[in-house]
C-alpha cells in the first residue's frame, strides 16, 4: 500500500474525488497555481484545470459565501482557509448561512460544502498560526466538525465530508503533516512513512463521520484526545507507564457518545485533552458528557488539559502547548484521585 | 497647526416636523441618458453611475433609448402583479396587527423593482433576494396562499414554522432563502453565477440588497469575486433612502451615488428610476442580457422610497417627516404604469377601480383559505417534530435524544 | 430610589459615564437620532452632541474595528451591535484585536471598549432575533463576558463595564428588558416597576465584574444560571416546592468560582441552565468547573439544561426555549439522583 | 440562447520559465502628472486614480509639479535610512537562516514607502501597520536593538516573547502593533483618526494594507466609515504585485487599479509611484495636509514590486520568473535615490560605498548587542509568568491557577 504523509493524503483525497465527480470545486488563497502553502492542492490546478481548482482573493468570507452559493447551485465546494485562525471573517457565512441554509429552507437549498484548515500548534507560529478554535464550530448547530490524526483519516474523513450533505469543518493539525509529533519537541520527528496509519489505500475509501477509534486499549484511565493530542496521549500513558485507553474522537459533532461511554464505564476514570484554550474549550463538553452519563462509574474527578487561557504565545511555545509531561500529569492525578 | 479637526456626521436634510425636501435629488428627464450596447467598455459608461435612467416622462409616455421592452399586455400584466402586491402587503399587515402572526415588513412604493426585474429573468435564473422582493414571487406566479402560510407558520407553512415570516424560500422559482442577516446573499449569488460558468451553464443569478446594507463588509466580497472571476450576475442595490431609521447619507458616505462603488471595480454600473416599471425592465433586460453572454456582472442601483415604515416593529415618524413619502419625486410605481397604459389608450380609470377589487378579492380568498391551515397562534401548528429536522440531512444521535427529551 | 426598567437602567449607564467621562463615546447601527431599535440610547445624542452618540454604517465589523481604534487612542468607546445575532461579522475583531491588542503589545496598547448587545429569545424573533451566543465570547482569552439580569445590575456593571480597561462582551437579556420574565409565557407580565431590583439610583455606582449574587438561597440543590434564565430557574424552584439555591452569575468571564463552589458544596447537587443551544454552550464550562472542584460533594449528576440544539424557531418558540418545565424536570432528577 | 457560459480566472502574463513582461504597466512620464490643491473636489481629479505620480525621471532628475517637497540633506537622509532598512533586512533575513529566529519578513524594493512616508507625517499622528513597514520605525530612530530583540524573541523584547518577529508596537514612534491577520487594522485606523477628530485633536491617521488584502472586507468597512465621517486618515495601498503566490490581478479583478476603489467613496485617490522616494515624501504630505485640514480621507496607491520572497516560508521560483524582478520597470528605489544625488552633485559613488559599510557596521553592532540578550533558541528568554501577563490589566483568579499550575 503506498506510505503517504498527512498532506500527500489530503491532496490525494481532493484528486479522487475531483476525478469521480466533476461537480468537486476547489479554491483558496493560494491553492490554485501554487497548489497551498501547505501543497495540500498541488497539482489539482494543472490535473483538473482552472475552473475546477483556482486562487481565491484574500476574503475569507468570499470564500465561504461564493462556497455556499456554489453548493446551493449543486456543485461540492471545498476551499482551504490558508490558517484556521483566519477563518473569524468567514463565521458569519459558516454560523449564520451554512450551517443554518438546510433548516431555515426547510431543505429546499442546502449547503455541502466542505471548509479545510491547517489548525493547531507546535511550529512557533505565533498567536496567528497555531489556533484550535473547534470549541467555536462545535456550538454551532448544523455543522459538522471533524479533526484527523493520520493520514489514513485525513483521506477517508475528507472524502466523506466531500460526499456529506451537510457542511464540514475539516481541521488538519498542521503539526502532523509531514509526522506524527507526540510533543517531544525535543527529539527527532518520526515521517509517517514508518507510522501504521501512514499506509494510505489508492482510490476512494471513507472513514465515516461521527466515529472514534481506540488508538490505545487500555483498563486504568480513558483519554479522550483528537488531533495532535491523540499523539501526546499516546506518548503521556507511555511515559507514566499507566495503562490508559486513549480515544482518538476523530469526529467532535456528531460526537461518538457510545464509545466514551464504554470506555469510560470499564475504566472509572477519564481525562480529556486538547490545544485550545481550556475555558469553554471542547473538553468542556466532554466533561459535561462524560459526567452526565457515566456519573455513577467514575472514581476521580475528570482531568483537563488544555492551552492556557492566553493568546498563544511565541517564544514560550513548549510551556503554552499542552505536552506529554503535562497531559502525564493529569493521568497520575486521574490515577490518584 | 492651529486647526482644530472636527467629526462631520452625515445628517438627512430634514427631520420631523420640517418640510421634506428632495430638490437635492437630481432627476435627468425621462428618454435623455442612451442606451449603450452591453457589450461596451466599462470604463465608458461611467457617467451612468451618476445619471438616472427613465423611460416614463411626466405626460405618461415611454421616451428614449430604453423605452420598448415590453408589450402593452406585458405592461397590464406587470400593473395587476405590482396591485397584487400591495393588496397582499395591506391584508397582511392587517393580519399582523391582529396577531395572526409576529411581524411582517411591506415593500410599499417598491414593487416595480421586484417585478419587472423577474420579467427580465428566465425560469432556471437564480435571485438571492433581500426582505423587500416578494415582488419576485408575486410576479412569478407563486402560491399567495404559500406565501401566507409562511407568514403564518401554519400547519403549510413549506418553512415548517422555522423562519420569521416574509423569509420565504423557493428553488423552483428562483427564489434563494432569505436569511435575516443582511448582505450575506449578495456574495453567495455571486458564488451561485460562478458556478453556473463552471458548468458551462446559461444560467445566471441576480443579487439584492438595501442602501443601508451596501456598508456590510459582504457587498464587498460580492464585488471582489464578481469583478475577478466576471461572473454572470446582476447586482441589485435597492437604494429607498432609509435604513431603518438611518437615512441614506450614513451608508453612502461622500460618493454621489451607491452605482459609482461598483467603478471601482470595472463593473458597469447603473443608476435607474425604481419606480418606473418600464426602466426596470428595460435596465434588467440589459444587464441579463451581459450575464447571459458571458460578459460579467451588472451593478444596477434602484432609486426608490421606502413608503411604509420599516416593518411592523418599527415607527418611522420618529425620524423623517410623516408627509416626506408623498413628496418623493419619483412618484408612484403603480400609479405612474397606470397612467401610462391610460395615457396609451390600453386601460381606464374604471377598469383599474374594477381590476383593484378584483384582486383584493383574490387576495382575500388566498388569506381565508391560507387561514384553514392555522395563524401563528391559533390551530395546531407546524410539529414540535420538525423543530428537529433539517439541522442535518439525517438525524444525529444527540438530537435524537433531545427530540425525545422534548417528548416527541 | 428611582424606578427604572432595564432600557431606562442602560440610558442611564449611559448618561452617567458620558456626563462624567468626555471620553466616552457611543455608537451603532440607529443608536444616534433615533436612540436604538431597543430605544436604550435614546436622548443620548440631543444631549451629548453628534460626536459623542452617533449612527453608524451597518457594518459591525466597522463598529468593532473602528471602536478599536478609537479605544487606541484614549478614548472609551460604548458600541451597540442591533441583536447578537448580527455579531459574527465583527467576530475577527473581538477575537483577533480587541482580545488580544494589550497582550500582542505588553499593555502599548489597549482595547478598553463595551461591546452591548440585545441577546436571547422569547419575542417570537425567530433564527436571528434570539441567540445567545455567549460561549463563543468566553472561549476567547482577553474578553470578559457578562449577562446582566436585572436593572439594577445592567446599570451597576454597565458602568463597571465602561470603567474596565479591557474589552467588554455585555449581553442584554432582551426579553428582560421590560421586565422580568420567567419562562411562563401564558401569564402577564409584570413591570420592573414592581420588582426590588427595578430600583435604580441615581448616578454612578458599580456592580463589580467578576462577581456572582444568590438571589434565592437554599439547600436542596445550587442552579447556576445568567440572564433570563435566573428568573426562570426561580419560577422553577417556585413551582416544584424544591429549596434550590439560584445563583446569578452575572459575569461568565471571569467567573466567580468561589460562589459556585462554596455553593455546590453545600447542596451536593447542581443543575446549570441557559438559553443557549447545550453542545458546547457555557453550561458544559460550569459543570466542568464544578466537576472538578465538587466532585467529592457531588450527591448526583449535574443537570444540564440549554436551548435545543438547533438553530432558534419561530413558531415552535416555546417548545424551543428551557422554560420553568423543564427547568423543573431538571430540579426533579437533581433530587432523585 | 446558445451561448455556454465560462469561468474567467486572471492570470498573470508570465509564470516561471517564460520571459518576463511588463509592458503591460503603463508608465506615464516623471513630471507629467498634476498636482492639484489639496482642498480639489474629488470628483475633478477622478484620472489621478489611473495614472502614476512620478517626481525623477530616467536622467536622474526631480521634475514636475510634485518635485521639490524635501532639501538636499533631507534626500540624503532618507537614502541612508533606506540602506539601514536594507541593512537590516539581509542581517535578519541571515539570523532566520542561521536558526536564531523562527521566520522573517522583509520588505527589499519597498524601501522609499514607508521611510519617505515617515518623513511627511508628525510626532504624535497614529500608523497602522502591515509587516512591511519596519522603514516606518526605523526612519523614526526606533532602536535597532529593540527591533531585533523583538525579532529574537530574547529578554530584551518589548513584546516579551509573546508575538510572532516583526510584529513590532510601538505608540511612541507612531506604529500600531502589528496584527497577523490581514487588513483588521485598515478600519482600527480610521477609527483612531476619528477619535482625534472627535477630540478636537489635530493628529491624523495612516493605514496600511497590501494589494491582496484590499480584497478583505475591513478594508470596505474602512473606506465607508473614513467617507462617511470624513476621517482625516490617509489609506495607503501597497501595491508589490504579489500576495504570497498570487498575483494582483486577483484581487484587484476588473478595475484597472487599486487606488479607483476610493472613488466610488468620493474618496481622493491617486497612484504613485513607490519606488520614487520623492514622490512618495511628495504624495504623502498632500494627503497628510488634506488629513490635518480636516478635508478627510484620501487613497494611495503605491506602486512597487515585491523582490524578495514573501517571508522566510516561501519560494517566489514556483510561482513567478526568477528575474521578474530585475525587469520591473520602476527600478530600485535606494538606486533611483543615489543616482539622483550624483546627478544633483550631493552624492558620489564612493561616498555611497562607505556609507554601506558604515551603515553595515551599525546595523552588525546592533545585532550583536541585541545577541547579548539571547536569540529565540539560545539564552534565557522571556519568563513563563509573562506568558500570562497582559491578557488582562490584572491576572484574573483562572490565570493565577493556571499559572501556579505551569509552575510559575
Ligand atoms: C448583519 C445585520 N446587521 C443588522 C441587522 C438589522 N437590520 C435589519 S434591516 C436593517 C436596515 C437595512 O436597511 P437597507 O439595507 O437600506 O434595506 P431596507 O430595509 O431599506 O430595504 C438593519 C440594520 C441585520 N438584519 N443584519
Ligand atoms: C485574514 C488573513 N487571511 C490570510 C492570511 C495569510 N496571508 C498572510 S500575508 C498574505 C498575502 C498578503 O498579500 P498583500 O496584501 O499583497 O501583502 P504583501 O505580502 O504583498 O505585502 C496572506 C494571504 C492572513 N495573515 N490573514
Ligand atoms: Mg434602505
Ligand atoms: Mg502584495
Amino acid at each position: 500500500m503506498p506510505r503517504m504523509t498527512m498532506i500527500e493524503a489530503i491532496r490525494d483525497a481532493h484528486a479522487v474525488m475531483m476525478e469521480a465527480n466533476p461537480d468537486v470545486v476547489v479554491f483558496g488563497e493560494d491553492v490554485g497555481y501554487f497548489g497551498g502553502v501547505f501543497r495540500c492542492t498541488a497539482g489539482l490546478q494543472e490535473r483538473f484545470g482552472k475552473s475546477r481548482c483556482f486562487d481565491a482573493p484574500i476574503n475569507e468570507s468570499g470564500i465561504v459565501g461564493a462556497a455556499i452559493g456554489m453548493a446551493a447551485y449543486g456543485l461540492r465546494p471545498v476551499v482551504e482557509i490558508q490558517f484556521a485562525d483566519y477563518v473569524y471573517p468567514a463565521y458569519d457565512q459558516i454560523v449564520s448561512e451554512a450551517a443554518r441554509l438546510r433548516y431555515r429552507s426547510a431543505g429546499d437549498f442546502t449547503a455541502p460544502l466542505v471548509v479545510r484548515m491547517p489548525t493547531g500548534g507546535g511550529i512557533f507560529g505565533g498567536q496567528t498560526h497555531s489556533q484550535s478554535p473547534e470549541a467555536l464550530f462545535t456550538h454551532v448547530s448544523g455543522l459538522k466538525t471533524v479533526v484527523p490524526s493520520n493520514p489514513y483519516d485525513a483521506k477517508g474523513m475528507l472524502i466523506a465530508a466531500i460526499e456529506d450533505n451537510d457542511p464540514v469543518i475539516f481541521l488538519e493539525p498542521k503539526r502532523l503533516y509531514n509526522g506524527p509529533f507526540d510533543g517531544h519537541h525535543e527529539r527527532p520527528v518520526t515521517p509517517w512513512a514508518k507510522h501504521p496509519l501512514g499506509e494510505v489505500p489508492e482510490g476512494r475509501y471513507t472513514v465515516a463521520l461521527g466515529k472514534g477509534e481506540v488508538r490505545r486499549a487500555g483498563s486504568a484511565v480513558t483519554v479522550l484526545a483528537y488531533g495532535t493530542m491523540v499523539h501526546v496521549a499516546l506518548a503521556a500513558a507511555e511515559d507514566t507507564g499507566i495503562d490508559a485507553e486513549v480515544i482518538d474522537l476523530r469526529t467532535l459533532v456528531p460526537l461518538d457518545v457510545e464509545l466514551i461511554e464504554a470506555s469510560v464505564k470499564k475504566t472509572g476514570r477519564c481525562v480529556v485533552v486538547h490545544e485550545a484554550t481550556i475555558t469553554s474549550g471542547f473538553g468542556a463538553e466532554l466533561v459535561a458528557t462524560v459526567e452526565e452519563r457515566c456519573f455513577y462509574h467514575l472514581e476521580a474527578p475528570i482531568g483537563r488539559v488544555g492551552g492556557w487561557d492566553t493568546p498563544y504565545p511565541h517564544a514560550q511555545e513548549w510551556n503554552y502547548f499542552p505536552g506529554p509531561a503535562r497531559v502525564g500529569e493529569a493521568l497520575k492525578r486521574a490515577m490518584e484521585g | 497647526m492651529d486647526l482644530k479637526l472636527s467629526l462631520h456626521v452625515p445628517e438627512p436634510e430634514v427631520r420631523p416636523g420640517g418640510r421634506p425636501d428632495f430638490s437635492g435629488v437630481k432627476i435627468p428627464k425621462a428618454g435623455s441618458v442612451k442606451r449603450p450596447p452591453v457589450d461596451v467598455d466599462p470604463a465608458e459608461i461611467r457617467d451612468l453611475a451618476y445619471s438616472i435612467i427613465r423611460v416614463l416622462n411626466r405626460e405618461g409616455r415611454a421616451v428614449g433609448d430604453w423605452a420598448g421592452s415590453l408589450t402593452d399586455e406585458e405592461l397590464l400584466a406587470g400593473l395587476k402583479t405590482m396591485m397584487r402586491v400591495r393588496a397582499f402587503d395591506r391584508r397582511m399587515l392587517m393580519a399582523q396587527r391582529q396577531g395572526k402572526t409576529s411581524f411582517y415588513m411591506q415593500c410599499l412604493g417598491e414593487e416595480a423593482i421586484a417585478c419587472a426585474f423577474r420579467k427580465a429573468i428566465e425560469a432556471g435564473d437564480m435571485n438571492f433576494p433581500t426582505y423587500r422582493q416578494a415582488g419576485l414571487l408575486i410576479a412569478d406566479d407563486y402560491p399567495l396562499v404559500d406565501m401566507m402560510s409562511q407568514i403564518y407558520s401554519n400547519r403549510r407553512d413549506p418553512l415548517k414554522g422555522r423562519q420569521l415570516p416574509i423569509l420565504y424560500s423557493s428553488k423552483d422559482h428562483g427564489f434563494f432563502s432569505i436569511s435575516g442577516n443582511l448582505a450575506t446573499q449578495f456574495v453567495q449569488a455571486v458564488g451561485w453565477a460562478m458556478a453556473s460558468a463552471i458548468k458551462n451553464d446559461t444560467r445566471v443569478a441576480a443579487a439584492w440588497i438595501g442602501d443601508g446594507s451596501t456598508a456590510e463588509s459582504d457587498f464587498h466580497a460580492a464585488l471582489v469575486f464578481a469583478s475577478t472571476y466576471k461572473a454572470p450576475v446582476v447586482l441589485n442595490v435597492v437604494n429607498n433612502q432609509w435604513a431603518i431609521s438611518t437615512f441614506q447619507g450614513i451608508a453612502r458616505g461622500g460618493s454621489g451615488t451607491f452605482a459609482a462603488r461598483g467603478l471601482g471595480f470595472g463593473i458597469p454600473s447603473l443608476r435607474a428610476d425604481g419606480n418606473d416599471y418600464l426602466a426596470v425592465h428595460a435596465v434588467s433586460k440589459w444587464a441579463v442580457e451581459r450575464a447571459r453572454r458571458n460578459l460579467g456582472p451588472t451593478l444596477i442601483e434602484w432609486v426608490t422610497y421606502r413608503a411604509a415604515a420599516h416593518s411592523t416593529s418599527d415607527d418611522p415618524a420618529a425620524y423623517r417627516p410623516k408627509d416626506e413619502s408623498d413628496a418623493w419625486p419619483l412618484g408612484d410605481p403603480i400609479t405612474r404604469l397606470k397612467n401610462h397604459l391610460v395615457t396609451i389608450g390600453a386601460w381606464t380609470e374604471e377598469r383599474h377601480v374594477q381590476a383593484e377589487a378584483e384582486i383584493d378579492a383574490e387576495v382575500l380568498a388566498a388569506q381565508r383559505e391560507a387561514e384553514t391551515f392555522g395563524t401563528l397562534h391559533d390551530g395546531p401548528g407546524p410539529s414540535v417534530r420538525d423543530m428537529f429536522e433539517d439541522v442535518y440531512e439525517t438525524l444525529p444521535p444527540h438530537l435524537r435524544r433531545q427530540r425525545q427529551e422534548a417528548g416527541y
